[in-house]
């Protein structure tokens, strides 16, 4: 066991911080979603330009194909550099590429991953439905096929980026009559094509980075399913194992920032003086550290074995437990200042409020503990 | 001894509840009918502290529970109290002075004055002609800033603020059981795994807690009433006691009502959300502080 | 709503405390069971000859016959008064002897209830089962009929001062092949008759208040059945509708005692300057005022309804986990003196110690949140 | 960077934990079987912290939570800190200094010296010859009052406090781990309304929580233990963040251990009490400080 790193990945981090402090853009990334398409798109292509994006993608596809420490340490550069968040690009970037590498043709990946990681095509996800939130075999958008096509009927929810995106990665019942994770199908759809409606969600922290997707008769080519037909719980569920725990890493570092920023904020207005607030915060510098440890941890496991260790959940739950944490001390130190927050306002409070998405969206803290129960100490299954 | 509502004080919470639903339901808290304030005025809801009406403040809290669970106007707290204690007739404005010296006042619009807490003291002042108003982060409530404080009137007896506080703990309280209900209703119908989600041990713990949380604060506030009423000596404690547990519960039982409801909970369109700010609202409204709690 | 007593109430009140100031012993109760036998019998024989045994119990067996409220100001004064814990007598007076009341024949009234209050019988529990902790419905030790006696086999865990009890309140399956709540009966035994082994279970605070009680054909008469053949279920049910809400008093007391000595020993070290600690007392404090009140409100239901109120489970829960807390607050306001805790120490840490039975004895936590989720909010039933 | 023990260390671990298991088995904890103590000794398991062994802190961290999983003698921790930093390579008993000048030592039958923090600092001293040890807590360790302390060897290097904090940590999560996995094998086949226990949320989530808390502990642990052998400058605080999640996780899981065992929990012949008693005890020996903590 050690921390270091070899003198090979040292010089590439400071590559990654050369870079990044000479290309960080000055302006802030525009905080709602339409407004900040075209700079997300401007920002995935510069990375690109300059070798940064898909870090460990194949290079066949436009990636560098290289380690996973690698990309560890870009994802901390990154983070540290305080390099704009990927914004629109992050559905691509972190899910629906990945899953096309592992599962794709060889048509599918040439033609969409060099798009995604050049920025020129955004897109979204289509997996959770009204009537399943956390159920994800309880999917109930369906499509016939004719001919060589998919005529798609539903809806999706909590979709971000639908407004802007041009692709969206869909989770179908393609088997009429078939019940829980048979008869899905993972599909490309085109979000240009008619039929297709989206309807603003406005979050209760003003902002509308999310949507509600409907589809009435949307004409998708069979050519576009992914993994094959029937297949779409195999090919949802393969995405984590591309990812191997690095998806943690950007959270991970700006929580440490976070920390650090609310330490220093407690000792600014005097407040470090109360135990309380000394001690809440030592106990969440404490498991902030403790949780990069954790994530180090389960990446080394990764590439020891080829597999992420089965921590990850405890990693997820534990990560968004604590952001939920963070953000509620962010929003004690504030006092009264918390009173005049209003829509669209970009701050601790914005971040507070829109935090209890942590332990909802992928899966509830409940289903967490379920899946940590079950997978991890082997318990039986309630569901 | 008595913790249980008489007739006559279950006759006025039922009223109001009714009066509420009809005319001041929750879901419309960030955009109120036009006219309400006039409406509750005439109702009596302000009227019905001043000094002459002689009720209990056992009855009040009953009142501005149910008030509180439907998110009433906050304005609603300090115009009471202003009927009370200040001779104001008419419609008063939260202010909560802060260290530099300058305020914030809360729900100052349509405004004659302002009544807050001034070093531990209950005090009133008369508002300027036109403030800027900007929205809060409670959707139902605006806010404005006054750079600084004009001469202040103080009054001098020390159940005016306690008079204040027990109404917002009340307040919380309503905002605790409407988020319990909520959460509840939901986990009846919402269906997940097959099954209604308030079957699963997960959600329906959540859901005792919450229970939990609005039964203990609620006792303790017709405790802090009595105890205010009959004028006894730690009747300080009771108040400030009820207060952190409404707070406390109302915060708490926001935030597990969103968590109840999942995604739909982060909407801005379902109503968990109004909950959770109104109490975040409260909890800087009278506070309790530990001096009265340790005291 | 008022919490104002009448002239008459008041009076009594005074009385309580007139007798107690002069009668509550110097000396301690002795810690352990065997050794407290005849100390437990001396005082309640003393509390029924000056006429404070039984203040709710009908006049006609020996009680006094006085309201609830007057209960409710008798146990009062009694905790105020650091009066002994009755002990061995605590399951015939709080449990046994009210369950009589409701259900038992005149007989067995007039024979059992005197001497349960002169002291004269002692009595202990025999519901849970080393199978069936929390599911009282899962019992199965069992009785056969012979002629008119019962023939008794299995055996009883949990059951507290069995080595010094004459009569045990014993719910058995009295109906071959029968399941849950059917086929129980609610059965007087008495502790003296052949085949009874009682082996005594060790604490983790080290005493050994509790024991496993073996029955290996044990005949007990049918007229020692209560409530009639079959009914054990509903008669067990039924004793809480007696205590209705009174039974919280003396902990609640205790509690409000326990969080003003904290405060007085935190304030004596210096450590209420630490806000943490402060804080912790502060909301303690709030909490034990709350919980009052709140038994209050449940005693002030059942007078006006004859009813307790469903909120006897919430009382239940929110005592039992705040007792934890407080305890918790004790042995970390002792620091390092915990390490000297022995075995048969009667002090904080033995409080500490045998605190976690709160959350597991008569229902644990997770089971009492059940109810609350189903009874009292309507939520569907899990189990 | 890799934070998973090499093949060397998963070596060390399972020999530690295959000798633990055939000579020290957890339950036997409160009377060990005579001679244990030579035994140890010979194992190597005190001598291997010698300063010639060269031993990582890596490699011991994770030897000492195997030991810590079976609760092994806690004058493991001061003896092997006292063979690396005081040279003693025997027995070496706990001492806790009272703000009132006197001390406890903890594990002082048939040790010659101990070894204890001062003022911040390592230091060791020789014990008189006879010393009337009683009972603690820790059912496995005795407790004996030193009523004035004798002077003491000081140890100037830093390092030796985070060696002794570090191994205490250990400890405690191998405490941490066997109430998670006693809880964890009780909930499987102990049943309940016709199924076992951990098929019930309410109990599944409490386990789920231990296991948490076990992995967090245990993955600052390996980090504290790779900084100190790299000399890094923050290693104090990463070995201080380590002790306080190790002895969270110790009392933690060790309460959570016998609310899930129900009534059996509670009693003195099973083993989930003595995890708890143990995590209490450890929870004294080189805790973390707020200093350290916000450095």
């Amino acid at each position: 066991m050690d921390i270091g790193f070899s003198p090979e990945e040292t010089r590439f981090r400071e590559e990654c911080r050369d870079w990044l402090h000479a290309n960080v853009p000055a302006e802030r990334r525009p905080p709602d979603a339409i407004d900040a398409i075209d700079f997300d798109k401007a920002w995935q292509r510069r990375l690109f330009d300059a070798g940064w994006a898909g870090i460990n993608w194949p290079s066949e596809y436009g990636g560098r194909g290289l380690s996973i420490v690698q990309q560890v340490i870009w994802l901390e550069e990154y983070a540290r550099a305080g390099a704009p968040w990927i914004g629109a690009n992050f559905v691509g970037i972190n899910h629906g590429g990945p899953t096309l590498i592992i599962n794709a043709s060889e048509e599918q990946k040439a033609y969409h991953l060099p798009r995604i990681l050049k920025g020129e095509a955004i897109w979204c996800q289509g997996f959770s439905e009204p009537g399943a939130g956390s159920d994800l075999a309880g999917i109930r958008t369906k499509a016939r096929i004719e001919g060589d096509e998919l005529v798609v009927n539903g809806s999706k929810i909590w979709t971000s980026f639908a407004h802007v995106a041009d692709w969206q990665e869909l989770v179908l019942r393609t088997e009429e009559g078939s019940e829980r994770h048979k008869g899905l199908s993972w599909v490309i759809c085109d979000m240009h094509v008619p039929g297709i409606t989206i309807r603003p969600i406005r979050k209760i922290s003003g902002q509308t980075e999310f949507a509600e997707v409907f589809y009435d008769d949307v004409r998708i080519p069979l050519a576009n399913v992914v993994g094959g037909l029937g297949n779409g719980w195999k090919v949802a569920m393969s995405t984590l194992s591309f990812e191997r725990g690095t998806g943690f890493i950007a959270d991970q570092v700006a929580q440490s920032r976070e920390i650090e920023d609310l330490i220093e904020k407690a000792r600014a207005r005097g407040l470090i003086k109360d135990m309380r607030i000394a001690e809440s915060l030592a106990q969440m510098r404490s498991e902030v550290a403790a949780l990069r440890a954790m994530t180090y941890r389960n990446i080394s496991e990764v590439m020891r074995t080829g597999q992420p260790g089965p921590e990850a959940s405890v990693i997820r739950l534990f990560t968004s437990e604590l952001g939920q944490r963070l953000e509620r001390m962010a929003v004690l130190l504030m006092g009264e200042e918390m009173i005049d927050f209003a829509y669209g306002d970009d701050n601790g409070i914005s971040d507070y409020l829109r935090g209890f998405a942590q332990t909802i969206a992928g899966g509830s803290a409940q289903i967490q503990r379920d899946i940590i129960g079950e997978r991890l100490l082997g318990l039986p299954k309630s569901r | 001894m008595d913790l249980t509502p008489s007739e006559d004080q279950t006759a006025y919470q039922t009223a109001t509840a009714d009066w509420c639903r009809d005319h001041m339901p929750l879901e419309e808290a960030r955009s109120r009918r036009p006219g309400l304030w006039s409406s509750l005025t005439e109702m009596g809801w302000i009227g019905m502290t001043a000094p002459d009406t002689g009720l209990d403040h056992a009855t009040e809290a009953l009142v501005f529970a149910e008030l509180g669970r439907f998110l009433a106007p906050v304005a609603l707290l300090s115009s009471a109290v202003g009927a009370r204690w200040t001779g104001s007739g008419d419609k008063a404005a939260i202010a909560l002075p802060a260290p530099d010296g300058s305020a914030r006042l809360i729900d100052a619009d349509g405004a004659a004055s302002a009544v807050g807490l001034f070093d531990g003291e209950l005090g009133s002042f008369a508002l300027p002609g036109s403030l800027a108003a900007a929205p809060s982060l409670d959707l139902s409530a605006t806010v404005a800033r006054l750079d600084a404080l004009p001469s202040i009137a103080r009054v001098n007896d020390p159940r005016a603020v306690l008079h204040l506080r027990l109404l917002s703990a009340a307040f919380a309280i309503g905002a605790a059981d409407a988020a319990r209900d909520m959460a509840t209703g939901y986990a009846k119908i919402r269906e997940q795994f097959g099954r209604p989600i308030g079957w699963f041990q997960a959600i329906k713990h959540i859901c005792a807690d919450m229970a939990v949380r609005a039964a203990v604060a609620r006792s303790q506030l017709y405790y802090a009433a009595c105890a205010l009423d009959a004028g006894e000596s730690d009747a300080a404690f009771h108040v400030a006691a009820a207060k952190r547990l409404a707070d406390q519960a109302a915060i708490d039982n926001g935030r597990a009502n969103i968590q109840v409801h999942g995604g739909i909970g982060m909407t801005d369109e379902a109503a968990p959300h109004l909950c959770l700010k109104r109490a975040h609202l409260l909890q800087f409204i009278a506070p309790a502080d530990m001096t009265q709690l340790l005291a």
